[in-house]
This record gives structure tokens, C-alpha cells and sequence, in this order.
């Protein structure tokens, strides 16, 4: 079973069992949901940002595979207290992670958790699964600083 | 129950097939996942394929291939009378009436799809209603979603009792003069029901409704005589029942068939031609434009004798033997929810099911990697989980060469999962 | 040339290709007809395949047949990657931009219906006109018909020369204002002309209408870019490629498959369904309805290789040389007719004639005793048939596989055919 | 050539060449036509019946093979001063003789010439070519008993 033990190293199922950053954000800058059109898991993800674009909080309303909710759990982490350049900097950097083949770079020291997830890429369906939450925080980014333009 | 469990040597003797010969004709079923073999259960998403039909797509390419119909030369004299052949090996193996109401798509998908689009724009108006079952697949409900906004009609789901079976009183009463078309699958492909399709025919043709029905789970797993269960249109697809991928059937009355406006134009399906107008071929050929899919409606004919060979009923009895089986087995694992009728008569050889809190991707992948490949997720059937209230289920399927033995392999993964998973459901 | 035809192994030396390397590969070719050796020449029909098709296409049902996309286990996951993965095969061997725009049909057929039947029924209005050339296939201008009198829409021909050229200066004034689209064959399956496609396309773009590109008889044979052409859809049939039957391609430009509504609806096309609605998948999925044609998909891979490796200009070059020889072989039959250009650079290995008094059914039927394969009739092709004032023509079309001492072998059964039928066109 | 020279025997070639019939009748009771959608063949078939039934002229305009022609050609010498009736009974065995597999009747002695085309039969797609005539006929019959019914 090495390569179930692999994807289920301890780091995914600690988040998959105490995903961080669960819940609703009730003044939220925006509210955007993900579907994964394959397996029809569903997200729905809150992101509030303040005046100089940090993200405040992030709270997200999974109910996913181990993959997925492991997923979002470690990027709700990886982000809260970014600006807006640094997260976008960072879901740039996990896609490049499980979406390159061949040479392989190691993340940034900041972000070895995510670092489990990259035993995912020997299996292509479920790429999609540690994807949806980044995908779907790309469109709250903007959602969010759309708004937030409208504010000032 | 307990000393059959504890020989599995035994078990298959259960078995009105003979699986060891059977298995020998699958080559696919030697092939090792990562160092164990493979236990194939994922049989209602597609079968695996004997030598029969492989050798005969092959002997087809390197004997004979040529494009039919229209050719004079003697290759293509023999790929037609092959190509047309086939369409009498279905007909007998569905008891229809003529070889001209057979015919030729991908799949069960294009055979619903041609019907919504030519019999459903020409017959459904505006406040019709068109009857569907909460378990249809999504091949059986998108086309006529799209065909009911269109033309403003309505559709209506009939009702399920607790297991999974359509409730036929309600139907009774939800099946009405507005009633234009019943589209009902014969066989779920995720509860395993068996509908009761002579009684809704009876319910539809009552109101001067037809009935079409989605052959695609029962016609691989069941006997079925179309004039016995006097449906109007049956669609079913070859490639979950040994055939090769790309090819279906649309079966559908003749003279409902007569009176449709073709589906695609081009080659083939033309009677002549001029700049301005043509004038259309006769039956089946009307609906079969362009080069066909010859290779592959030639090599069913392998399958579809493959069968036959077996005996339908001997297939369907494997069937409900492995499925007992399996339903008790997994019943035997604590926080699992099996859906659809309990009883093995009354289902086809399909289980889904639940782990508590696993999810059914998670159990997926870690069963792969013991080699066992199971489906996991919506099945299509996104609106049928929503009423069982799951994001999706892990789903078994047997066909004819799953052995008792296969089952309790599923059961020890299972277990595994479970642990891999640090959930304590079993004990 | 009276010195090359006296010695039939030195004509070989001509072609740009190792004909017989590349005959080995095709178990076909060894056949024999009625105790004759089979001389294949109705290429434009379908083509003969290499065993390395047969073999990949064998071998997915014998080590990984799976359904693809939603499967989690091992099978589907190989399934997957081989399927998608020709999906960029397609893609470069047209040179098109992203392997979304890449949509696996049928055939040809499927893709011009595809087209004509969702971006046709958004953009046709009462009054605009469809513009076609009089060479086109059945495929290509039926579903036309009926979309242009659903719409009331006016097809427009594109005037021919007396050669079977486009008359371009003509096709200048009839693309006009209320030209939607031009759909145009790339190389005639009659006459063999090669249409000039850029230039059309420039034509239709200026006044702002789309151009389809029926690309069955030009793809396999010689080196397209979709971009060079500046096409918005070109569709083609890979079982006249080497491929399997029952699979095709259609590419069209992202942007305007994009805003296509979808073709057919049910398994794999959607993104979301509830009970009333549906919400549809990304391109190219969105066009891809149910369980696809997988293992012929995957098998076409091995047909795009095989030409990518013989180099599509050696192709075409090879083609050139024996329409060449075959056309000046031809020409010393007294009483035949050949249609379209002269110049075999100016046209496919494809090539029509009628001698004169014989019906091309009775050339047809006695080549075939001869163990010689063509084609007789109208070719899917009957307006074009109207105005060459003929009931149809016999055609002779050539592939990578065809000999110049086939050839000779065509000309020695049409003289004895000529002596069969009575007749004393030739002396 | 074996099966060339069985398909193409002298009589064959005989209508073929010199086929029997052709041409026009003004004043007909019913004219049809007939396609052979595979090949695009057409066929004009002109009838003329008398008071009793019996097919005083036929008249045909066609540009088929030669099979198609020699078909053709026959089945007017068959038919010609024939009652409905009887002109059937022809029609019927000689379709019985092109699409019957197995054991072979022989034809009627006085229908001798027809016996030619049983060669056709290893040829699956000319059966077409050989039975356009015949169904045609079939067609025109009924359309002229039609008209002298209609005439009584
Ligand atoms: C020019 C042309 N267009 C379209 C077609 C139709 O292709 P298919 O029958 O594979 O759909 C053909 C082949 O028959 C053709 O030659
Ligand atoms: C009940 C049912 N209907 C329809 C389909 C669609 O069949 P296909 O994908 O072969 O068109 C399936 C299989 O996926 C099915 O299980």
C-alpha cells in the first residue's frame, strides 16, 4: 500500500480530519462557489480583505473528498494574512506544482505543508480535487478586489 | 453461510457459469495493478471485452475493411453483408419484429438524443408533459431538460418508495392525458432497480403516450423481448455488454421510426439529391448518415453471440447469486449504507453504497491501489444524490466473469480503507 | 516514358516512399481476391489500415480498456491519459492552437451535422445566404438544405471552370453581405481538385462570415495547418487516414465554439444537473455527450504517427507521381473521360473517368473479378453528377500504399472489361 | 474471369445491348419512376392496360447498367400481354428467385431468358440493380388498375 500511504501521509489526513478555517463569513468582501464538474464536490468559499488588501479571514464550506478538503484547509493557511500579490503569488506556485511534469522545485520554505499534496500528482483524476479550492479562491480574488475598488 | 465463506473454492460451484473458462476469454482479467491482480468491478461503466470480439475487430482491418453500402468490389460486398448481418444478430437478441427498426449509434446516449430531437420536436408541445424517473441517468433526463424548455413542456419525475423502486401507484396517477413520452431506465445504474416497464407501457400507451426505455444497465444483464414489454423505443449501448466502445443501438417501432424526420443528413442515409432538395432512404438507413462505425458493429456481432452462447438467464442468475453475496457481505461492516431494493431478484448486479465519512473518491483510490477498481462519485445521477442526500457513493458492479472470491477481496480493501483513513466504522 | 513502363520495378523508384516497407505493414495487402492478389484503389472510401492501428487498438481491449474521465482507478486513469493524450496528437498534427478546440466525432458527417445544427441554428437568419461549392459531398450540403429552409435561408453555389476549379473571380461576388458561412470541401472526393481554402477564407472573413472546411479527402493526404488556412472549422474522418472506423474530429475556432450552444446532452457534457436544469461542462467535453468512442480514439493515435513519420509532403509527393502516371496511362483508352484538373499537382490522388457506353457499375463489378477495388456510382456527390450530365463515374483513388505497377494493373482489367462488355472503345 | 463471364453471359449482353421496350407511351395508364438510391440509377416505366387487364404496351426510358437494362429489357418481353394477374405471378417468382438463399426453383420454362440474371445473386448490391425494374412494375400496376378502376 505504499502509494496509498503516500497520499495519505499524515499532513493530509490531520487537515482532512481538522480542516483549519471551516465556517462563514457573514460581512464577507466575497462569496464564490467551485464545483468539480467530475465528481460534483461542491465548495463555497468567504474571503474578506481589508483597506490595504490583506486577507482578513478566509473561511471556507467544503464537503469534499480527503484531497480536496485537505487542500483547501492548507491554502486557507498558506493565505490568511497575505496581500493580495502574495496570494496570488502562492496559488501560482502550488498550480505550478501539480500541474508541471518533469523537473520538480521544491516549494518555498513557508509552504511545506503543501508539500503533501504533490504525492497527488501520480494519480490525474484527483489533481482536480487539490485544485478546486485554488481555483476557486483565483475568482474570490478578484471578486474581492473588485469590490474593494468600488469601495475607495 | 459461515463454511461457505470459509472456502472460496466452493463458492464459485455456486455459480451457473462456468467463470473459470469464462475468465480465460478475457485477457484483460490476468493483467496485474501495481503488482496485484486486478479485480474489475467497475462493469456498469463498461465491460471488459473477449478474445471473440478483439479477434474479430482485428480480423475485420486485416481481412476485409471497406466501406459499405455503396461498393461493388468484393471487400466491400463482405464488410456489408457483415455490417447488415449484425443488424439481424440484434434483432433476435432482442426479439424485435424487423431488422429495418435497428439502429446503428454510438451509444445509448445518441439513441436518446436522436429521439428528443427528432420523434420529441415533432410530438411534444407546449403544456405536454414528459415523464421521467428520479433515478434516471443523465443521458435520460439532460435531452429531454433542453427539449421541455424548448417547446415549454413540463417535465414530470414519478416517485420512489424507501428502496428505490418507482412507486407505481403514484405513477398511476403522475402518468396523464398530458403525458406524451415515459423515458424510464429498465435498470438503475446506481440502486440496481429493476422497473417495471410492461406496467409503465401499459400506464403510457393507456393515455396515448409511448415509452421509451434506457437499456443501457438491463440489456447486457437480463433477457429482454422488446415486443414482450411493448416499448416503443429502447436504447442501449455495446460497450457495456462486451462490444467495443462506439457503438449503440436505438431500437423504436416501425412506424413511429417511419413517421420521424431523419436525425443527421449526409452519405448513406439519402435517397437522391439535388441542389435544393433531397429526398431521404428508407428504414434504418435514414438514420444511420455517413460512414458508419463498421469495424465495431461487426465485432458485436461477437459479442452479442458471446452472450447468447452463455444464455441470458444462466448471466442474470450469476448475477443475482454474486450480488446476495455481496450485499450480505457488506452488510456485515459496521456505518455502511447500501442503497436500493434489498432483495438480489429484484436489482441487477450493481451496489452502491456509503462508508460513513469516508468519501466515496478516498475509498476509490485507496481500492485501486489494491488493484480493485471500483467507480466512485455522481454516476451521472446527480439529481437521484441529491434525493439520497450524499455528494456521491462508491459503486461495485459484476459481470460475468466476477468471482465470489472478487467480493471478499473487495471486503478485506474495505477494511483497509478504513484504517488508511484512521476511521474506526469496523471493528 | 515508353522505357519506365517497359520495366514496372524501376517505376517504384520513383515514389518518395518505401512502398514496399509500407506494404508489409498492412496485412490487408496480402489478401487474395477470387485467387487474385488484391489491387486496392478506393482509398477515398476508406483506407486500409497498418497493423501498429490494429495492434494499439487490440491491445487497449486487452491491457487497459476503462470508461475514461470520471473513473478513479488505475484502467481509467491509463484510459484517460491516452484519450486526452491524442487529443494533443490531433492538435498538433493540425496545427491547431489549444487541444480544447480538438472535439472527437464520428466522422466528418457528425461534425459538419454538429455544426450546422447548433452554430447554424444561432447565427442563420431568414434571408442570409449559405454559400457551397457544386462539388460537395452529400455530408456537406444536405444539412445545409435543411437548415437553410428551417431558416429561410438561401444556399448560393460557387461557380466551377471547366476544369472543376473554383472560379474565384466569380466567388468574389457570391461570398457577399448576407453570407453567413461558406462550407467548402478542401479536395473533391470526384474531380480530385484542391481548393484554394486561404483565399476563401479571406473572402468570407471580409464580409464577415465563418468558413467550414470539409477536410475528409485533404487531411489524409496532405499537410494542412488550421492556422495557415485561417479555417473557423475544419471536420474529417479518420477512417480514411489509416484510423479506425467510427471515429472523426471536428476542430473549430475556441471562440466560436465557445458561444456554440451544445449538440447532444447527457453523460460527460454537463457540469451540474438538477432536476430542471443543467449547467454544461468546458470545451472540448461540452461537445462530447455520453461514453465516447474510446478505444478507436486511442488507436487513431498510431494512424496520425504513422503519417507524421512517412512525412505528409512525401505523402502528397507520392500521390503526385502516380495520379500522374495513372492520368497519362489513362489517357491512351480511347473513348474515356476523366474529370477534373490536368494537373496532378493541382489535385489528390483521387480520379474519376467513364469509358465511354461501359456503366460504371459493370467497370466496377469486373475490376472485382479482377481483384481490383474501385469505386462506381455517384459518390455521395449527385448534383455534382447532374452537371458533368452523367449517371455517375468509376474512381481509381490512390494512397501511400498503391504501386505504379497497379496501375498497369487498372489499365490491363479496363481493357479486358471494355472486351467483356462488347464494346470497342479500345483498339 | 469465371464469374465476369457467369454474370455477363450472352443474354445478358444480348438486352444489354439491344434492349427490348424502350421508349414512350403517350396515351399510358400510369407511368412511374423508380431510384436506386445506392447508385442513383433512374427508370421511367411506361404502362398501358386494356379493358381487360392485360398489359397491351410497356415502354421503358432508362440509363441503368446492364444489369439494370437487361433486367428491364427481360421483364418487358415477360409481361408483355400478361393479365394483372399473371404479370404478379412473373414478378413474384422472379423475386423469389433473386432473394431466396438456399434451395433454388428453377423458373417457369416460358420464363427461360430470366434465368440469366440468377448469377447476379453472388453479387448482393446488384440485386438492386436487377429488382429496380421489377418493383417499379409493381408500382405501375397498381397506379394503372387504380386509373381503370376509376375509368369503370
Ligand atoms: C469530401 C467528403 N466529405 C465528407 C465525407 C463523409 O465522411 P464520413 O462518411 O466519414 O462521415 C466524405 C467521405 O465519404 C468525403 O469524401
Ligand atoms: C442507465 C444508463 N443510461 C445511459 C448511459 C449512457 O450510456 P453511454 O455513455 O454509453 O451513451 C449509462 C452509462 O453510462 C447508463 O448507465
Amino acid at each position: 500500500m505504499s502509494l496509498t500511504d503516500d497520499l495519505y501521509r499524515e499532513t493530509i489526513l490531520d487537515h482532512y480530519h481538522n480542516p483549519r478555517n471551516q465556517g462563514k463569513i457573514e460581512d464577507a468582501s466575497a462569496e464564490v462557489e467551485g464545483v468539480n464538474p467530475l465528481c460534483g464536490d461542491e465548495l463555497t468559499l468567504f474571503l474578506k480583505l481589508n483597506d490595504q488588501g490583506i486577507v482578513e479571514d478566509i473561511k471556507m464550506n467544503a464537503h469534499g473528498c480527503s484531497i480536496n478538503t485537505a487542500s483547501g484547509s492548507m491554502m486557507s493557511e498558506a493565505v490568511l494574512g497575505q496581500s493580495l500579490e502574495k496570494a496570488r503569488e502562492i496559488i501560482e506556485s502550488f498550480k505550478n506544482m501539480m500541474l508541471t511534469k518533469g523537473e520538480e522545485l521544491p516549494l518555498d520554505e513557508e509552504l511545506e505543508d503543501l508539500e503533501a499534496l504533490r504525492g497527488v500528482k501520480k494519480y490525474p483524476v484527483r489533481i482536480k480535487c487539490a485544485l478546486l479550492p485554488w481555483n476557486t479562491l483565483l475568482e474570490g480574488l478578484e471578486a474581492a478586489e473588485k469590490k474593494c475598488c468600488q469601495h475607495s | 453461510m459461515a463454511t461457505i465463506l470459509d472456502k472460496p473454492e466452493t463458492k464459485e460451484a455456486m455459480s451457473s457459469l462456468n467463470l473459470e473458462k469464462i475468465r480465460r476469454d478475457f485477457p484483460i482479467l490476468r493483467r496485474e495493478v501495481d503488482g496485484k491482480r486486478l479485480v474489475y468491478l467497475d462493469n456498469a461503466a463498461t465491460s471488459q471485452k473477449p478474445l471473440s470480439v478483439i479477434n474479430k475487430l482485428s480480423e475485420y482491418y486485416q481481412r476485409y475493411n471497406a466501406n459499405v453500402h455503396r461498393g461493388i468490389h468484393t471487400l466491400s460486398e463482405e464488410a456489408t453483408a457483415m455490417y447488415e448481418g449484425t443488424r439481424e444478430t440484434v434483432r433476435r437478441f432482442i426479439d424485435a419484429k424487423e431488422t429495418c427498426e435497428i439502429i446503428f449509434t454510438r451509444g445509448t446516449t445518441e439513441g436518446i438524443n436522436l429521439v428528443a430531437s427528432t420523434w420529441g420536436k415533432q410530438n411534444v408541445l407546449p403544456g405536454d408533459e414528459i415523464v421521467l424517473s428520479p433515478m434516471e441517468h443523465h443521458s435520460n433526463l439532460v435531452p429531454w431538460q433542453v427539449l421541455a424548455q424548448e417547446r415549454e413542456a413540463k417535465l414530470v419525475f414519478l416517485e420512489l418508495t424507501a428502496e428505490g423502486e418507482i412507486d407505481m401507484e403514484a405513477a398511476a396517477k403522475l402518468i396523464g392525458a398530458r403525458t406524451r413520452i415515459v423515458a424510464v431506465t429498465q435498470m438503475s445504474n446506481v440502486l440496481g432497480t429493476i422497473n417495471p416497464i410492461k406496467e409503465l407501457a401499459a400506464l403510457a400507451h393507456k393515455q396515448g403516450a409511448i415509452i421509451l426505455v434506457d437499456g443501457a444497465q438491463s440489456v447486457p444483464h437480463m433477457q429482454i423481448s422488446v415486443q414482450e414489454m411493448d416499448a416503443d423505443f429502447v436504447a442501449f449501448s455495446l460497450h457495456k455488454m462486451l462490444g467495443p466502445t462506439g457503438v449503440g443501438v436505438l431500437w423504436g417501432k416501425k412506424d413511429i421510426l417511419k413517421a420521424m424526420p431523419p436525425y443527421m443528413y449526409g452519405g448513406d442515409m439519402i435517397a437522391s439529391v439535388s441542389r435544393e432538395r433531397s429526398r431521404y432512404n428508407e428504414l434504418p438507413w435514414k438514420f444511420e448518415a455517413g460512414t458508419p462505425n463498421i469495424g465495431d458493429v461487426i465485432a458485436s456481432a461477437a459479442a452479442f453471440e458471446y452472450l447468447s452462447e452463455l444464455g441470458l438467464e444462466n448471466v442474470r442468475e450469476h448475477e443475482v447469486e454474486i450480488t446476495r453475496y455481496a450485499l450480505n457481505r457488506l452488510r456485515e461492516i459496521n456505518g455502511i449504507a447500501i442503497y436500493g431494493p434489498k432483495d438480489p431478484q429484484k436489482r441487477g448486479g450493481v451496489i452502491s453504497f456509503n462508508m460513513k465519512d469516508i468519501h466515496p473518491h478516498d475509498l476509490g483510490q485507496i481500492l485501486s491501489d489494491a488493484g480493485i477498481a471500483i467507480r466512485a462519485g455522481h454516476h451521472c445521477c446527480q439529481p437521484l444524490m441529491k434525493d439520497l442526500q450524499v455528494m456521491g457513493t462508491a459503486r461495485a458492479s459484476f459481470y460475468i466473469y466476477n468471482t465470489f472470491e472478487e467480493v471478499d477481496m473487495l471486503l478485506a480493501a474495505l477494511r483497509e480503507a478504513d484504517k488508511v483513513m484512521g476511521n474506526v466504522a469496523y471493528r
